[in-house]
């Protein structure tokens, strides 16, 4: 059983994340925001573990479009992602990323990538830098479930594998691909199994438990930098949310939304914490504060310039 | 028995997949969510439903998408896919031009692959660099291919009904952000038309517009504005880039003597070169020389004020038409 | 033990397959045919096996560009495939194919592919159309072992996994992709392994044995046809001759080329047809038949007109 | 210390990756066969061994290949890699244009992906239509990326080193027709130049013939032909298509008042049509009007007889040439 000091740390920046994102929802209902955004409700576990257990001032992580909870993990200023968001000149990348391209390499956030699977080969290329640069470095590429069908992904596990990269293949395995059941579109939902095609090991986590994704990614790390080489860890998750906001889930059984919305991590963790003796007095400051740190950045980011379109055309080349 | 009805532009191409699967029994219409979904976009909403197993969702696998649709082409279906963004064609290209392309050709005729791949593309507010390409200049490169970027509602139902009924492979290049823009009449269960033909979407005499895709509704108000200041612009919709219509092109060239082409994709190595390139070749005088109005060098940003100063406004296009007729 | 007549069929299709590239490399040495040419000696066991198995008035194959072997497994004509290796106007394809790009589908040799893996996934469209049409069509996708790694075969035995595709994924190991071992790009060189990750059967067969893989394409055929979806073969060869014609093969280790010429499959289906009490002098004239019509064919190709250019612009379009 | 060696091109090639090696620790080399084997084309032999782990071979991954290129240069390393055929691009072609061309733009600088990819492409005796494109248009279409056609061995050297010092990802399109095809002089060891820039290969007053890649030596040929009938043509090699240098071409056509553009690509579509738009917006005066000579619309089929009626020879060019200077 984790400390509950850990346990309020996975809290805080879970919490973190699930604010963001409500406050996100809203600046799209207002208008503020514009455009497809791809929320990650329910999935934090999945960031904040992986996060705990990564040494972001050297490891990197290339999560997908569905990346506001990886790049907050990782300890970018909600700030300079809600500026990015909307457009303003603040933006951590100026407004040029926007929800599903964001980049954030100061934090360890190489990426954001909005095709899916496609930053697998990169992550892949990412740790093969490091086997030449003695950094020891571990690269995680992280990816939903349908994307273990894109051709990309195939070909970066293999290649990694036969490379032995220091990666570390995750999946967020969140039942879905946009509206249509990953159930339905392998045989083998499984989706670890497929690990041992490559020769690699595969397995299978809690993804709302933050401290199972923490134990799980800490061992494929050490496994990573003794020259072991990659692993494809499968984290069971949910979003709670659509895939994109407006998405009405009509595709969802009924009672799945609910029983997600159960198993959500935040409202287990805070049961887990209660059940460990810690009082609701400790868990609440806790809470209030993230949502104030939240308010906050959104209000300055809110306020801040709108980006510069004078400066489109810098940056394309060196 | 041709009726009127009121749609919006998905709603037209939904239509024309309807209609489709109903007169060709052949018909396959697959791809990412288009099943039991109905799209991202709604566009293939209630599919599924009348047809059964014909309309499926696929995994997220473009090269099999694209595959599956020439190999079940070969024999006898009439594959309908969807790659849902331009930009994902770059995953998986290889099934459309190293493939789909060839197999007439190399077979001289003994096979061929008469698909039709529906796609969109282009900026919309808050997309970012890797959802907001366009991507035709690709496309029109490659002999054995046929191009349409349907713009209108009706062109909606139309291009795409040419599409499946040629016998060639053909991409169908939407735009999302027309897809829900405003319901218009749309002239549904007419003859089918074959594939070609550009379109005078506003007569004019001081100097030719041609445009393409979801630009051209920029141009049509750029065109009005400049009515306003006394320049009567022609406006012609390519509709095809291959085959494009050049016969129509120079006929409007000839009269007006001045070009503009203006699209959203980059200008430089964009498919206004090879029209500019077209009119030159042809040799018809000109009082100045052409414009191609496109995105500049840059990568296109997700923040609309930053999109907003590399995807070509209705100002800027009166602005070089106007620089050019006074030129 | 299959009778000798069985095996004396085999032997002439082997035969005639191993002549016609023994003459290909004769015609590339005289300058007859140019370019870069793709045998398959040594691998005829596999496309003699196979096309038993199959209905080729109903199946379809899909080969690589080592496809001549197919191709005549298949039932081209010699003379239809010299004459397209040499670009005359009587060439199965008139001479726009060539030895890499050859297409016979009057004979279900539904096109070789110079893509590595592209033909996986048309191969599954093939099958998908066959879900529909009633013609109880079995597709075959023969691709090698390094293709094992490209994302579109991939793709495709997901796909067709999925939708139970009446298709057969066929390996041919040689155990060299291009001038590179198969074994230093997987972990797991049991390459039909990688089956189970999409949840379809997957075996490992004798290639060099006609009846082998006769025995397991049939039992995959039966299989196909009865909705029960792909399989995935792995049959063991190898080419006793380069990657292309002109390749030196040093990257071979010693004795591995004597070694698998002692293997390949012409010789020792005569060592068994001797042993099975067959006399030298029934196996003589089927060879010296074969002898014959490739010697014939070639000749006849040799004499025909050149491809005419003034039909280059035809068949672009319907 | 600059040193004269004769080589073929496919030395030369080998030549610059070997010095990149040497004087860049942080360059890597990798691809299909391009580590043990040396290359199919044998155009990396020895490095392997004289360079080790830096120098390996991969599986048959392009979307990998190109991934681990783009990876591994975002953290410093220099990642040379090799897709074998440009057709072959077409299978991975998203990890070039979604992923490198967009690194450095969208982070503002904060990341690169200073890649070089080399491959070659063209029709060769016997080649398929799977392994005959040229798809130079694809790639100067991105903007992002820079790409060059080195034609000469001098070039083969230069342009290479230019590609890999570079902090852009780079396109390098070989032709696998010129790197055994005889030995030259090259200057090795020179000061290494910025990308960029048309080269003169031939002075002329009555026609400029702009050319690139292999194309090259045929419009040479036809050149020398030329010259006996009397026409006196200039033969630019652009060298690099994005950035295309276009001063020098305008420079050059306005001293001739004649544009003849001549590529392997397919006419329709390629970056010949840039080129001559180009002009045309430059408002040169011609004396005539200008003439694309490349591919007809047809796949490239693998007869000798069939792909000569397909790519230009140096008889088409000399007469679309005098056809030009005489109209
Ligand atoms: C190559 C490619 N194909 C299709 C898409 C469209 N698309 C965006 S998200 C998505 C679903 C991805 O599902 P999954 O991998 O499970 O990730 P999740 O969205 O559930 O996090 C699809 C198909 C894309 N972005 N890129
Ligand atoms: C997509 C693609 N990448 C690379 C090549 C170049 N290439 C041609 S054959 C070959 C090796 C294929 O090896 P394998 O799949 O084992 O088949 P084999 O040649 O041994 O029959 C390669 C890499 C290609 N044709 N297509
Ligand atoms: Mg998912
Ligand atoms: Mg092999």
């Amino acid at each position: 059983m984790p400390e509950p000091a850990a346990l309020l740390r996975h809290l805080e920046a879970m919490q973190r994340i699930r604010f963001f994102e409500e406050e996100v929802t809203r600046l799209r209902g207002t208008g503020d925001v514009v455009g497809s955004v791809h929320l990650c409700n329910g999935q934090e576990a999945v960031y904040v573990g992986a996060c705990a257990a990564l040494d972001l001032s050297r490891d990197a992580v290339f999560p997908t479009y569905r990346g506001h909870g990886w790049t907050l993990a990782c300890g970018a200023p909600p700030h300079a992602l809600f500026a990015e968001l909307l457009g303003r000149r603040t933006g951590i990348n100026g407004g040029r990323g926007g929800s599903a391209y964001l980049t954030a390499p100061e934090h360890g956030m190489y990426g954001e990538n909005s095709i899916v699977g496609a930053g697998a080969p990169i992550a892949a290329g990412a740790a093969l830098a490091a086997t030449f640069d003695g950094s020891g470095r571990v690269a995680l590429a992280a990816f939903g479930d349908g994307a273990l069908n894109q051709g990309a992904v195939h070909e970066a596990m293999n290649f990694a594998a036969v490379r032995r990269l220091p990666v570390i293949f995750l999946v967020e395995n969140n039942l879905y691909s946009e509206l249509t059941p990953i159930a339905d579109m392998v045989r083998i939902d499984k989706l670890f199994r497929r690990a041992s095609a490559y020769g690699m090991p595969g397995a299978r986590i809690d993804g709302n438990d933050p401290e199972a994704v923490r134990t799980a990614v800490a061992e494929a790390v050490r496994r990573a930098r003794e020259g072991e080489g990659p692993v494809l860890l499968e984290a069971m998750t949910q979003r709670i949310v659509g895939h994109y906001i407006g998405d009405a889930q009509h595709y969802r059984p009924a009672g799945e939304l609910d029983e997600a919305a159960s198993a959500e991590p935040i409202g287990r963790i805070i049961r887990e914490l209660l059940a460990a003796g810690v009082d609701q007095s400790e868990v609440d400051p806790v809470v209030a504060r993230v949502a104030r740190e939240i308010a906050d950045a959104s209000a300055q980011a809110l306020a801040d310039p709108i980006a510069d379109p004078s400066t489109v055309l810098e940056h394309l080349y060196a | 028995m041709p009726e009127i009805k009121k749609l919006s532009y998905a709603e037209a191409v939904n239509a024309a997949l309807r209609r489709a699967l109903e007169e060709r029994p052949e018909a396959l219409l697959f791809g990412e969510d288009v099943g039991k979904p109905g799209g991202v976009f709604g566009v293939t909403k209630g599919l599924h439903k009348l047809f059964g197993d014909r309309v499926f969702d696929t995994p997220i696998s473009e090269s099999a998408i694209l595959g599956g649709a020439v190999g079940s082409a070969m024999f006898g279906r009439r594959p309908i896919v969807e790659i849902m963004w331009a930009d994902f064609f770059l995953v998986a290209l290889d099934q459309l031009v190293n493939q789909a392309a060839n197999v007439r050709y190399v077979s001289r005729g003994a096979l061929s692959a008469p698909i039709t791949v529906r796609t969109q593309q282009g900026s919309a507010p808050g997309a970012c660099a890797q959802h907001s390409q366009s991507l035709e200049a690709f496309f029109a490169h490659i002999p054995g291919l046929r191009v349409c970027l349907p713009a209108t509602h009706q062109d909606a139902y139309d291009l795409l009904l040419s599409a499946i009924w040629c016998d060639d492979p053909v991409v169908v290049i939407e735009n999302r952000t027309l897809y829900h823009a405003g319901k218009q009449e749309v002239q549904l269960g007419g003859e089918i038309r074959p594939f070609g033909g550009a379109a005078v979407r506003r007569p004019g005499t001081d100097v030719t517009v041609l445009t393409w895709g979801a630009m051209q509704h920029r141009v049509l108000d750029a065109a009005e504005r400049l009515a306003g200041d006394g320049i009567d612009a022609e406006v012609l919709d390519a509709r095809w880039v291959r085959p494009f219509d050049l016969d129509t092109l120079l006929g409007s060239v000839r009269r007006t003597g001045r070009l503009v082409v203006a699209h959203e994709a980059h200008t430089v190595g964009g498919f206004g070169g090879e029209v500019v390139a077209a009119v030159a070749e042809a040799g018809v005088p000109l009082h100045c020389p052409p414009v191609r109005i496109g995105a500049p060098d840059a990568r296109i940003p997700a923040a609309p004020a930053l999109a907003g100063a590399v995807i070509p406004t209705a100002d800027v296009i009166a602005e070089a038409v106007t620089k050019a007729v006074h030129a």
